[in-house]
């Protein structure tokens, strides 16, 4: 597709629910080598609920008005730091994306630039602290890249997705500064940071919806 | 996974049911069981909010009231509760004389007090924040703000309770709190396992003769695993740890909370009280306040903490006066 | 064995060690830690004496001072203490106005404190005995008098202690503590074994999703083992016993306790005491006191019991006095 | 032997002693099929306790002090239900044999009557309800027959022992009314009392002294 109307981002939504539900007890064991366990859960949680509510709003209330609510419903559900991380990421967007109608690349790198500076600012983490920032900022920039040379949606997605997927292989060489994982240390070089892995499904299946 | 339970995702709330029908002077606000408040507000008093994960009652609810605290979020097993339940509270418990939140430093509980911080603001509610980080074996000396919270935070809150108890502005209840934060250590020691009731199997897993010296209370990897140890010998590496980093002094005075983490029975708590007196002992240093038992749990995890607060007179004043929570009492009868 | 201490041998007095320093209310007599008394004896009192084996902390030493109890004789884990040391208990607490024994029903104990009280009669102090029975599951009706003594005896406890703090006499006390005894039923369950520190491994096995309905605090078996339920028909199935041996009445008044054997944690009590308040509420009872926590444990035994004392007026008016002891305090501050 | 002197006494509760260390575990096991597993331990402990003081005591204090000092050290070290039988048993047993300097067929029925006597009063329990009473019922009157047609002391003894075998095995097929067993009802039967087999290893150990 060309661009993301607001009833294709019901419907992505509902992509992302699913995908939280499969991966659910696989984000549970990475977060739980370095972590509480908890990710799983919690990201299953957060988007079943978003999911949920967005369709129940409808396509009429608009992309803008519907990333809010999936946002604050988020950060009402799952309150973990990727929880509330993620909700500031939509809340964001939806700022960056108001009166726009559908996500076509231009509004999908606003998209991915508002989340990721939101998230840095609410999390305070640097690039290199192996966060979900070290995906999302690759994500922002490829799509900033995508917009500013005029692909389409589904192409620049997929630039994004590819830019993330490295980023996260990335990450496996870093050192945790921030949350449970900081207390492991040298533990945590060699796997990738669980945060970064859900930042990365996040866009992957977008960019899959999108060329579907 | 043996517990009592009913449908694992109902945990927190029936919990919470539980403790409402128990505790008559806690109520909670707009609607949400986890937006837990006293049901007596003193008029003019700094209000004293805490908040986190549940599965380590008492913590964080268990000391609203009398002496302590006024509010509490409550937030999923080992989750933070939202920025949302924060800020409903904070409303609730502000008397005009601001708010102090006093937390354990975590990243999920930072970020969501900070959000409720700048929630508080915009109503105008004046907001201090004293994040707990007394966990030793969490990060080195140098590093402290990287340090986890443990169950050092109930001398925060017993210290900066009394304060606002007393009538003191919320510039004086912060500092007080700060400064029985900076002068708490804690090192803990885990036996076992907990069980998230939604995941339903053991966190981490350790051997049938280990222990893990200084292991966080949701299982978060400690200095060392090693052999379990005598009781006495288990103390003196903990307790090494501690002395390393305070500059106690011949006849100062400390307050010490020996605390269980949830499967240890009280008997073993007092045999490591017993070697946590002999080292003070040999110190010179008093323990004029002790406090022995369950304080800040991970549901069934054995395992143990001592904490230490070094008092100065203004501290040993506050950590004596009286309390009355659900569960924490201190009160003098006669 | 996962337990913090050194050897086994001296689990007792260590733990004895440990609780003297960190309560200098207690005291000791004859040379003898396990002959504790309060430090306050206070002039003119009838004194209550307890006892009983180690490995249940409260129980039993956990409730001597105001407003409860004057001594107890300490055994070995789940050992009777001696006759000489209820005895030696027993000269120091007699204040002139005699002294009553309330303690659990095992023969171990009886024996002894049968032999003490003759000792004591001797001597001249009066002394008599009420012996808690509360065990539902241990003996049919009509067989109440080879019932167990569980957790329940904590309310005959709080009953005779606060009537002796009145200023009541011999007989008064006990005719309340009888009273307190005879209309407390308590019932338990056991999901794993405790672990006695000079055996070291568990007293009894249980299948990974087993329970056992009524087991006692020793690891004594219940009515029925059968497959772990969810906390809602356990507590059922619990108080269906309860019920059909009491005539609680509309509006009738209740105090409950919900009390963990030790390896159970507290969040998973409140859930259990939410259901007992259901069903205490489909009858139209009113659960008035309400204590939730550990009262009396197995060492780390995971399981819980419900007991309930049927009020009157003025079993109503003492268990709400107040007290302050090292386990349990009962205080109004405002 | 003929008789047991103050210094046999003292070898016999050495016997005892290490007899009790022996069965410690099987004491332990014996009584956690319907008890509380405690049996073994205070047994043991009892016992090494009373050999300890009247070793230290010496035989100059004669029998009937020697077996006050064990049962009242017993008492002190060991006051389970069975401690406290055991230990009223010794302190009656001292009774019953002041002023005698040896324990003959004749010292020794009083002996064991005393014991039973004084387990029967502090216990109440009716024989049948499957307790120690139940061996040392038979003991007590298989020497007092002895006693009346003079047999000698290993005879006697020998002949207590096997009645006392014979009552223990009786105890198979009675149902627990006392102590922790009692709670086990119908489980009990089939099993041999465990303070039974206590009064029974008593009297066989006591019978191979005198027979040696
Ligand atoms: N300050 C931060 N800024 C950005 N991302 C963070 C920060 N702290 C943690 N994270 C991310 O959160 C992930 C863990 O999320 P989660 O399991 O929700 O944390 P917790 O269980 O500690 O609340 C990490 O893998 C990391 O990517
Ligand atoms: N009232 C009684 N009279 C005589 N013997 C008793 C009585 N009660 C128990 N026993 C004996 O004590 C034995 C158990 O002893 P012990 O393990 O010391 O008891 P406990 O552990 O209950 O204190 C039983 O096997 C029985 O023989
Ligand atoms: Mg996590
Ligand atoms: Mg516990
Ligand atoms: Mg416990
Ligand atoms: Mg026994």
């Amino acid at each position: 597709m060309d661009a993301i109307k607001a009833s294709d981002l019901i419907r992505l939504f509902e992509t992302w629910q699913s995908l939280f539900a499969e991966q659910r007890d696989f984000l549970i064991s990475l977060d739980g080598k370095v972590g509480d366990s908890d990710l799983g859960i919690t990201m299953s949680k957060a988007f079943a609920a978003a999911a949920e509510v967005v369709a129940a709003e409808g396509e009429g209330a608009g992309i803008s008005k519907l990333l809010r609510t999936a946002g604050a419903t988020m950060a009402r559900t799952a309150p973990s730091t990727m929880g509330t991380l993620t909700a500031t990421g939509f809340l964001r967007a939806s700022k960056a994306t108001e009166g726009a109608d559908v996500l076509g690349t231009g509004e999908a790198a606003a998209f991915w630039r508002a989340f990721r500076d939101g998230v840095a600012e609410r999390g305070k983490a640097k690039l290199g602290d192996k966060t979900l920032l070290d995906v999302l900022d690759p994500i922002a920039v490829a799509l900033e890249t995508a917009a500013g040379s005029g692909e389409p949606l589904a192409k620049a997605l997929a630039a994004a997705s590819d830019a993330a997927e490295r980023a996260l292989e990335a990450t496996k060489s870093m050192l945790a500064q921030h949350g449970k994982a900081a207390a492991f240390q040298e533990k945590t070089i060699g796997l990738q940071d669980a945060g970064a892995t859900v930042g990365y499904f996040l866009v992957r299946s977008m960019a899959e919806f999108a060329d579907s | 996974m043996k517990k009592f339970l009913n449908d694992p995702v109902n945990f927190v709330d029936e919990m919470l049911e539980g403790i409402y029908g128990a505790h008559k002077e806690l109520t909670y606000v707009a609607d949400d069981k986890r937006c837990m408040v006293t049901a007596k507000p003193k008029a003019g008093k700094v209000g004293i909010a805490t908040g986190g994960g549940s599965g380590h009652l008492p913590l964080f609810l268990g000391y609203v009231g009398d002496g302590m605290l006024d509010g509490a979020a409550v937030g999923g097993v080992f989750q933070s509760p939202s920025a949302e339940q924060m800020y409903q509270v904070t409303k609730q418990i502000d008397q005009g004389a601001g708010v102090l939140f006093i937390y354990g430093n975590y990243s999920g509980d930072i970020i969501n007090f900070d959000m409720a911080a700048e929630l508080a603001d915009l109503d105008g509610i004046q907001v201090k924040q004293v994040v707990g980080n007394d966990d030793v074996a969490s990060s080195v000396v140098g590093e402290e703000h990287k340090r986890r919270g443990v169950a050092g935070i109930f001398f925060v809150y017993k210290a900066a309770g009394a304060a606002a108890a007393e009538g003191l502005s919320l510039d004086e209840v912060t500092r007080i709190a700060d400064k029985a934060r900076s002068r708490t250590r804690t090192m803990g020691v885990a036996l076992s396992s907990c069980v998230v009731p939604e995941i339903g199997h053991a966190t981490f897993s350790i051997g049938e003769d280990e222990m893990e010296i200084g292991m966080g209370i949701h299982g978060e990897p400690g200095i060392s695993r090693k052999k379990l140890a005598p009781a006495d010998k288990v103390i003196d590496e903990m307790m090494e740890r501690i002395f390393a980093e305070t500059d106690y002094k011949q006849d100062d005075n400390v307050a010490v909370l020996v605390n269980g983490l949830g499967g240890t029975p009280l008997e073993e708590l007092y045999i490591l009280f017993r070697r946590v007196a002999q080292l003070l002992d040999q110190r010179g240093v008093k323990a004029k306040h002790v406090w022995v038992g369950e304080f800040a749990t991970s549901m069934e995890m054995a395992g143990a903490s001592v904490s230490v607060l070094h008092l100065d007179e203004e501290l040993d004043r506050l950590v004596a006066a009286p309390a009355n929570t659900p569960f924490f009492k201190h009160c003098i009868l006669r």
